[in-house]
């Protein structure tokens, strides 16, 4: 089937792979001025402030890198769980869950920056392993849909967590007006690439998890048990993998991941705190940015950049052309759409040659649709 | 019946089908006369199902021209095809498992009651299970009409399948290997059938890679290969060495010669075994039986006696309730199917699709499931892609895997060489036992004999073998030793020289008592 | 940086197209942060945002002199916050309590920018003043304007319940409103029954669930409320909306909401104003006549006008509720203790 | 006071319902066809969107000469097409494009929220549109006046009935009618619909856009029932609970009202603990004495339907049983300290009882064999 792809020389495939995306984004940009037009701004305006929002100077690259980093991390979370055929929508209660656990650690622990940080990051992993590996359980051993199981288990963290950074909760900064937890204490705090900037050391963690997670996924024994599980249980089963275990292993992994996301953001952006309002919808962010990166750990690098750069130039784009900041979400949803739907593309700029569809895993086999 | 001054009620002229990268119909001729059993053989891959996709309106020709009764016909759809007479059984059943036979039935031309709503008035099932009841008492095909398909056995299917064509009225049967999942009674049974509809006035075209069906069945016999029309011929103009020749274009052994078995030591012994099914129904009840290094243990018996369920308990894939099972003299009753595996145990499994590969896999990768943990497979938890291409273009050179690429998703494989990555797979370790559960269902003359030429070469290399089969003749063919599963127990076990399919049929179906037997 | 606050020349204001050179000629820079959630929330927020746009036609600056940024992670208040800086704006308002510490540390380092902190205190960690001379903390006493609707409901209403819908409990200000109402009603008619429901969900839905303020004050009414207050952005407006449409008389918050919110034009009594507008304006106003001077400004927080259903209250009730208002800002009453019944769960942070 | 209690919690629990209702209506048409739909959320978004400006640009635009109500009926056309249009592009990027139809939803999802509230601010806002009000409440003569159940349910406004109407009708439609033996034999197994000349996609166009109908109408009740005005996402969430509350009801029209009641319950049960008048640990309690002895009735009727022999699985049910029962009515006899639970473990109620359910009575759910395959002629 794929050998008409193998006879496609290199150029060719690098056409393919970044031409269209560029395309898409291209088009997506021409709809959405259509739309700013209409509101009466200047997308021309809008667009180039919303570029040098994103890369105009160092501060904004940082900017740009940090927004990406949560959503590496998250995007891979939930990729790896599509790729062991689960649908992860819990992932924003597991960054919660993770951000909580880290503040708890890195506030109240006392040790050296060397032990301190590391147990901090750990504490939030673990979190969110845990909190994730509910759902995975409950599915494992009473095959509750973790669809349903995982959006409980949001609405569970968050509101916990609310209460207890609230009004006399537990967490709650007992010097301030604001629902806001301690901030982490300095030997807790990720160190800065630069000093004197906001960039922290995240985003290198979070690339090397990208490459780990690859790795995990198509270069290790148990990278070969999860995919064995996600696209055939049967076959899994028959030869002698433990799905159930694997089940709740994915599940924890991928609420690791999560997790890890949220300590980072605690650990490494000022106040290193924990207030209501944080992390709001990266959860959903990072589901968007597995499926444009087609839960594909490197996809996921990419996609997560350029929603990292368009919140991060939102700022830019608000300030000089009054647009408000829901633009971006518009402008994801096209970039999204004619991404994956990129006979669109295909169509509009005449390009003939075919995509390659191999290994296409069914997102929605979580559903008990899926593989046969 | 047919002489050649009636016109042909169907008349196929230079059918030409290509898809990506393969001419699957080159050119085909074909002519069905009315009251006619026209069977059609080729090998896996032939492109006899896509012919039949073609005649019923699933694909559409690239060239060519369909005649019916002598009119040019265009056959856009199946709704064109039925209403033109044709109905089609297709090789991989068409039935929706979690509706009822009367849904099925009624699916796509439902009868409705009350007021007239259209496709939303009440569905009329009463009177359509009545149609359905009158309609098998005619042909003698009995089911259960408000019986779920997923609770049927596949004999059971076949009859649905077939009283579906029939209710739709159709004229012309298309069957595309409707016998390759039935059991030599469900066969006989279904010829009966077949001659009964002939006589009815029905003309069929007939799919099978069974030749001694042909032979026994067949008005006239059409050969594909390799998307080509071969010839057409009668069953006394030919014999079967011809027909195999004909469609694999060499000579084909059709009963391998096996060497005398030389049994060793016992390596496996089941006693008293039980197990449940889903439904928590003791289906396999106090089963006994021992194999020996280097024999063949067939186990014959009607599905859903439960050998499915034995099989499961075998391979660790279910749990028994009572009874143990020994391999190499250890207890190995109830260990998980990864451990099995470890102590030596292989398995083909039944359904190839279902359990036996990861379809979205490429070849590589599914020659490796069930080593894959293992070196030089991998090392420290990490895989080493070099010895798994190395190893996959080894088996795919031995076994004779036809695949553009060891790169392929067994999805594009067909069946035949989709069951050839399972027995590579399963063969190319060291194993005491090897478990083969209906290892040639649906597979043409070529591979068969492939197949059961490895299954003897493991044989001689001193391997125990299990053989659970509903085909009577690779019972016979392979077996050293055979026993007949009935009701969840082996009723019978005797030697294969004392064997012959009159008295293991006789056992299969329930009677037990030997004078009887000679009374028949 | 560019310090474009220096250029002195006077803009020609309004017609102004959109160019950026245009910036260049802004007397003033104007920008405006917004807390999580929206801009137009009809509410907090949206009051600070009109202040800003108020001031700059007063200023006549041109379209170009002030904007906004609206903040959807709390994560980026810091960085929001400097974008102004950097861009040369020299007036930045800053809106809510959780922007407080962040906008005073970024002052300190640019003391020639002014701040203006909408419900921040200019307080140290441990609650002592701590005036910045580029910093105005404009605060407000929400248990006033609380406890004034509060007394208006307990004067109006028949059936002897009244309630009301909530935001976020952990948000002070909501929660001073919720205890002033709570304790404005007992201060007028001590045996009526008041019914208070917080939205119980997270920062992200519980200003915003429009949809739950409209189902709880269904529960409400069939409860006998017949007067219902509400604060908590948009979940409280779809509360006000449905009692309103359910023939209760309504209370609102921050703005005054006969404005804001027409729907209710015709049942609502009057709104807790915390007039933010008003204070920026004022603020901003004294930055342009050089009367700027840091520290805290306490503004009271009122009582709207009762606009349509003026006549349906009676006099004496007016009368009541000037006395109650002089008492209020007099100190004779502190609505803010909670007491024997309040809800226990109450945080209402006393001021000074 | 009891009866009351039971009443308001009741009515309450039917209006949460509703929304949850129609989403996942909307949801069960497109996976019973084989289209999965996590755009439920945004779909309901958009409608509550268009309804509110239909119903008040029309009122705006004939100065109001016309009732209310013909406004409302506008809107809520408006709602039901807007529903059907953006289903419609769920349509043909999953059913044409064959682009994964998780990806499709979240593209619907990202774009709801981002033009509702985009459109919301620069114009809705800045204009002060305002909404014209919200259907009446409509008792049903005599039947209204029944004790208990009169009130409960027959006086509500007229999409409540709508609702209930759809449910048992949708439940005859997809069991009982040429329609849906379609749509299910789509859903399982679209080649052997495609055998028997069933139009595999223009089968799965015509429900997913019908769900879309679906969708608007959870979108417009939320208008024209509750809030009388478009707030920005004022779906907060509820087109996820409504998808899980249609896996929940095993795809079935029936299941998915009785897990949006169970929902609607618990949520309302939580709004009301905070009135002040009721002890919380005694009603918790009573609550989880209510759950435990459901779970045992219901293991029992199962088990006997299974014709389950084995005696100890009995006595553990009729444990749960007379626990529960013990728990309920002892429940009335103990003094519970009156201690408040924090208003967020309130709001939990629903998700824990979910979770309990889940694991409880509904185990291993299947849902439509082919749901999330695009169809592939050849
Ligand atoms: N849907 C398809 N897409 C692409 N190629 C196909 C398709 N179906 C069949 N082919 C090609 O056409 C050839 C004929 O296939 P066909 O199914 O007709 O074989 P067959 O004779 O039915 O084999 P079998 O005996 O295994 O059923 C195959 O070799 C295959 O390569
Ligand atoms: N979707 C497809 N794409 C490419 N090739 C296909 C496809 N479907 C079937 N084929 C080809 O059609 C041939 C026959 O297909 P068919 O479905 O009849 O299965 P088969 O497994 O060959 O039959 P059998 O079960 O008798 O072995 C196979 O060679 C397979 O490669
Ligand atoms: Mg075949
Ligand atoms: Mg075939």
């Amino acid at each position: 089937m794929d050998n008409q792809l193998n006879k496609l020389n290199p150029i060719k495939i690098i056409y393919i792979s970044v031409i269209v995306p560029i395309l898409a984004i291209f088009t997506a940009l021409i709809i959405s001025s259509v739309v700013i037009i209409l509101s009466g701004s200047n997308p021309l305006i809008a667009y180039s402030a919303l570029a040098e929002g994103a890369f105009g100077n160092l501060n904004n690259w940082i900017e740009t890198i940090l927004k990406t980093t949560p959503l590496i991390i998250g995007g891979l979370g939930v990729a790896l769980a599509f790729r062991g055929g689960l649908f992860n929508i819990g992932v924003e209660g597991q960054i919660f869950v993770g951000s909580i656990a880290t503040v708890i650690i890195g506030t109240t622990l006392k040790a050296p920056a060397i032990i301190h940080i590391p147990l901090t990051l750990l504490a939030g992993v673990l979190a969110g392993a845990v909190w994730a590996a509910i759902p995975g359980y409950l599915k494992a051993r009473f095959g509750a849909h973790e669809v349903i199981t995982t959006i409980m288990t949001n609405y569970i963290a968050t509101r916990i967590i609310t209460w207890s950074i609230g009004v006399n909760g537990p967490l709650r900064k007992t010097t301030s007006f604001v629902p806001e937890t301690n901030s982490l204490l300095d030997t807790a705090r990720l160190p800065l690439m630069i000093s004197d900037t906001r960039l922290h050391i995240g985003i290198v963690i979070a690339l090397i998890l990208a490459i780990v997670v690859y790795i995990l996924l198509f270069r290790t024994t148990l990278g070969i048990e999860i995919r064995t599980v996600g696209l055939n249980i049967n076959a899994a089963k028959y030869c002698g993998i433990k799905v159930n275990r694997n089940i709740v292993l994915i599940m924890a992994i991928s609420g690791g991941l999560a997790g890890l996301a949220g300590a980072i953001q605690v650990m490494g952006l000022s106040p290193y705190n924990f207030t209501a309002g944080f992390n709001v919808g990266y959860g959903f962010d990072s589901l968007a940015v597995a499926v444009l990166g087609n839960i594909n750990p490197i996809g996921v690098v990419f996609s997560a950049f350029l929603f990292g750069a368009m919140d991060a130039g939102a700022r830019l784009m608000q300030l000089r052309a009054k647009v408000p900041v829901d633009m971006i979400t518009i402008l994801q949803g096209l970039i999204l759409m004619f991404v994956a739907a990129n006979q669109i593309i295909r169509g509009i700029y005449r390009i003939q040659i075919q995509d390659k569809k191999a290994d296409k895993v069914n997102l929605s086999q979580g559903w008990g649709g899926g593989s046969k | 019946m047919k002489n050649n001054n009636i016109e042909p009620i169907l008349k196929i002229e230079n059918i030409t089908k290509r898809f990506p990268g393969v001419l699957a119909n080159d050119r085909i001729c074909l002519d069905l006369y009315p009251q006619e059993i026209h069977c059609l053989l080729g090998e896996n891959g032939a492109g006899k199902s896509t012919l039949m996709n073609i005649i019923y309106g699933l694909y559409t020709q690239d060239e060519g021209i369909i005649y019916v009764k002598g009119i040019e016909v265009e056959i856009k759809n199946p709704i064109d095809a039925l209403r033109l007479g044709i109905g089609m059984v297709h090789q991989h059943f068409m039935l929706i498992p979690v509706m009822t036979v009367t849904e099925n039935l009624m699916l796509g031309q439902e009868k409705t009651t009350g007021l007239k709503l259209g496709k939303l008035s009440k569905l009329d099932r009463s009177t359509v299970s009545a149609e359905l009841q009158e309609l098998a008492s005619k042909y003698g095909l009995s089911v259960n009409p408000n019986a779920y398909i997923e609770d049927l056995s596949v004999g059971e299917e076949q009859r649905v399948e077939i009283l579906k064509v029939l209710y739709k009225g159709a004229e012309i049967l298309i069957l595309d290997e409707p016998t390759a999942v039935l059991t030599p009674q469900e066969t006989d049974e279904f010829f009966n059938i077949l001659k009964l509809l002939v006589k009815q006035g029905k003309s069929i075209i007939f799919i099978t890679h069974k030749l001694k069906e042909v032979l026994e069945i067949a008005d006239r016999i059409t050969v594909l290969r390799n998307g080509k029309t071969v010839g057409t011929t009668t069953p006394k103009e030919t014999s079967m060495h011809k027909l195999a020749e004909m469609m694999v274009g060499r000579e084909v052994l059709l009963n391998i010669e096996k060497g005398q078995p030389k049994p060793k030591e016992k390596v496996f012994e089941v006693s008293d075994l039980s197990v449940m099914d889903n439904r928590k129904i003791n289906v396999v009840n106090g089963v006994s039986f021992f194999i020996r290094a280097g024999e063949i243990y067939g186990i014959a018996g009607v599905q859903g006696n439960g050998q499915k369920e034995l099989v499961e308990a075998l391979t660790g894939l279910r749990k028994a309730a009572r009874g143990n099972v020994k391999l190499l003299g250890n207890d190995v009753t109830n260990e998980d199917a990864r451990s099995l595996t470890l102590t030596g145990i292989a398995h083909v499994p039944e359904d190839r699709q279902k359990h036996g590969l990861v379809m979205g896999f490429s070849i590589d990768l599914n020659l490796i499931l069930q080593t894959y943990f293992q070196s030089p497979f991998s090392n420290l938890g990490f895989i080493n892609l070099d010895s798994i291409h190395e190893n996959a273009n080894q088996l795919v050179k031995k076994f004779d895997i036809r695949t553009p690429s060891i790169f392929t998703p067994v999805m594009s494989l067909s069946g035949g060489n989709q069951q050839k990555v399972i027995i590579a797979r399963e063969l190319n370790r060291p194993i005491q036992l090897l478990i083969v559960n209906q290892p040639t269902r649906g597979l043409d003359v070529g591979s068969i004999e492939f197949i059961h030429q490895q299954i003897i070469v493991a044989r001689d290399k001193g391997v125990a073998v299990l053989l659970v089969s509903a085909e009577l003749d690779e019972i016979l063919s392979l077996s050293d030793r055979i026993g007949v599963m009935f009701n969840g127990k082996i009723v019978t076990e005797m030697n294969t020289s004392e064997a012959d399919r009159a008295k293991l049929g006789f056992y299969m179906a329930g009677f037990s008592d030997e004078k009887m037997f000679h009374k028949e | 940086q560019p310090k474009s606050s220096e250029t002195k020349q006077p803009v020609q204001n309004e017609n102004s197209t959109t160019k950026v050179e245009e910036v260049k000629e802004c007397k003033y820079k104007i920008g405006y942060v917004s807390d999580v959630g929206k801009i137009n929330d009809q509410s907090f927020n949206q009051a600070s945002w009109t202040g800003v746009e108020e001031s700059a036609k007063l200023l006549g600056l041109g379209k170009d002199c002030y904007s906004f940024i609206e903040t959807t992670d709390s994560a980026d208040y810091e960085i929001n916050i400097r974008s102004f800086v950097d861009e040369g704006y020299n007036i930045i308002v800053t809106s809510g309590f959780a922007m407080g510490a962040i906008t005073r540390q970024i002052a300190s380092e640019n003391p020639e920018v002014f701040f203006i902190g909408v419900g921040q205190e200019q307080v140290n960690e441990n609650f002592e003043p701590d005036p910045y001379p580029n910093v105005v903390g404009l605060n407000f006493r929400e248990d006033f304007g609380g406890f004034l609707v509060g007394a208006l409901a307990g004067l109006m209403t028949e059936t002897n319940v009244v309630g009301g819908v909530f935001g976020c409990q952990f948000i002070p200000p909501v929660a001073r409103y919720e205890v002033g109402y709570y304790n404005g009603v007992k201060f007028v008619n001590p045996d009526a029954k008041v019914i208070n429901v917080y939205h119980p969900g997270s920062i992200d839905v519980c200003f915003s669930d429009s949809t739950f303020g409209s189902e709880t004050a269904k529960a409400l009414i069939s409860e006998g409320v017949d007067v219902l207050y509400g604060a908590g952005g948009l979940t409280a407006n779809g509360a006000l909306i449905t009692a309103c449409n359910q023939g209760a008389y309504v209370l609102g918050t921050d703005m005054d909401q006969f404005v804001t919110l027409p729907e209710v034009k015709d049942c609502i009594l009057s709104s807790a104003l915390k007039d933010i507008e008003e204070g920026v304006v004022g603020v901003i106003g004294t930055i342009s006549d050089g009367t700027f001077g840091g520290g805290d400004v306490y503004a009271p927080s009122s009582l709207a006008p009762f606009h349509n259903l003026d006549g349906a209250i009676p006099q004496d009730a007016k009368v009541l509720l000037e006395e109650i208002a002089e008492k209020l800002y007099s100190g004779e009453i502190n609505p803010c203790t909670p007491f024997e019944g309040s809800n226990p769960n109450t945080f209402c942070v006393p001021i000074k | 006071m009891e009866i009351n209690l039971i009443i308001g919690l009741s009515t309450l629990a039917i209006i949460k319902a509703a929304p949850l209702v129609f989403g996942a209506l909307c949801g069960l048409l497109g996976e019973r066809s084989g289209v999965i739909n996590i755009g439920i959320e945004g779909m309901m978004l958009i409608s509550a969107f268009t309804t509110f400006l239909g119903s008040a640009l029309f009122n705006q635009w004939t100065g109001g000469i016309f009732p209310t109500n013909l406004s409302l009926l506008v809107g809520l056309f408006c709602g039901i097409a807007s529903g059907a249009l953006i289903a419609a592009l769920h349509a043909v990027l999953s059913i044409h494009y064959k682009i994964d139809q998780v990806i499709s939803g979240t593209v619907i999802n990202l774009l709801a929220v981002g033009i509702t509230n985009y459109v919301a601010n620069v114009y809705i806002d800045p204009t002060h549109l305002s909404g014209v009000g919200v259907f009446p409440t409509i008792p049903i003569p005599i039947l209204s006046d029944i004790p208990i159940i009169g009130p409960i349910l027959f006086s509500h406004q007229p999409m409540i009935y709508l609702m209930f109407i759809l449910v048992i009708f949708m439940q005859y439609l997809v069991f009982n009618t040429p329609m849906g033996l379609r749509m299910r034999s789509v859903g399982e197994h679209p080649r052997s619909a495609d055998t028997v000349g069933i139009d595999v996609n223009r089968t799965r166009y015509i429900n997913v856009i019908l769900g879309g109908i679906f969708a608007g109408l959870g979108g417009a009740i939320m208008v024209l029932e509750s809030v009388g005005r478009f707030q920005k996402l004022m779906t907060s969430g509820r087109g996820f609970i409504a998808l899980a509350a249609l896996i929940f009801g095993r795809w079935t029209s029936n299941g998915a009202l009785g897990s949006a009641l169970l929902f609607g319950f618990s949520e309302a049960l939580g709004v009301r603990l905070q009135f002040g008048d009721l002890n919380h640990i005694k009603v918790i309690v009573i609550v989880s004495g209510l759950a435990l002895l459901g779970l045992g009735l219901f293991l029992l009727i199962k088990k006997i339907k299974e014709k389950e022999i084995n005696i100890k699985k009995y006595i553990t049910i009729l444990i749960l049983i007379v626990l529960g029962f013990t728990i309920m009515v002892g429940s009335n006899y103990i003094k519970f300290p009156s201690i408040s639970i924090p208003i967020e473990f309130l709001g939990l109620l629903p998700y824990i009882l979910t979770i309990f359910v889940l694991t409880g009575f509904v185990r291993r759910a299947k849902g439509p064999a082919a749901a999330g395959i695009p169809y592939e002629k050849q």
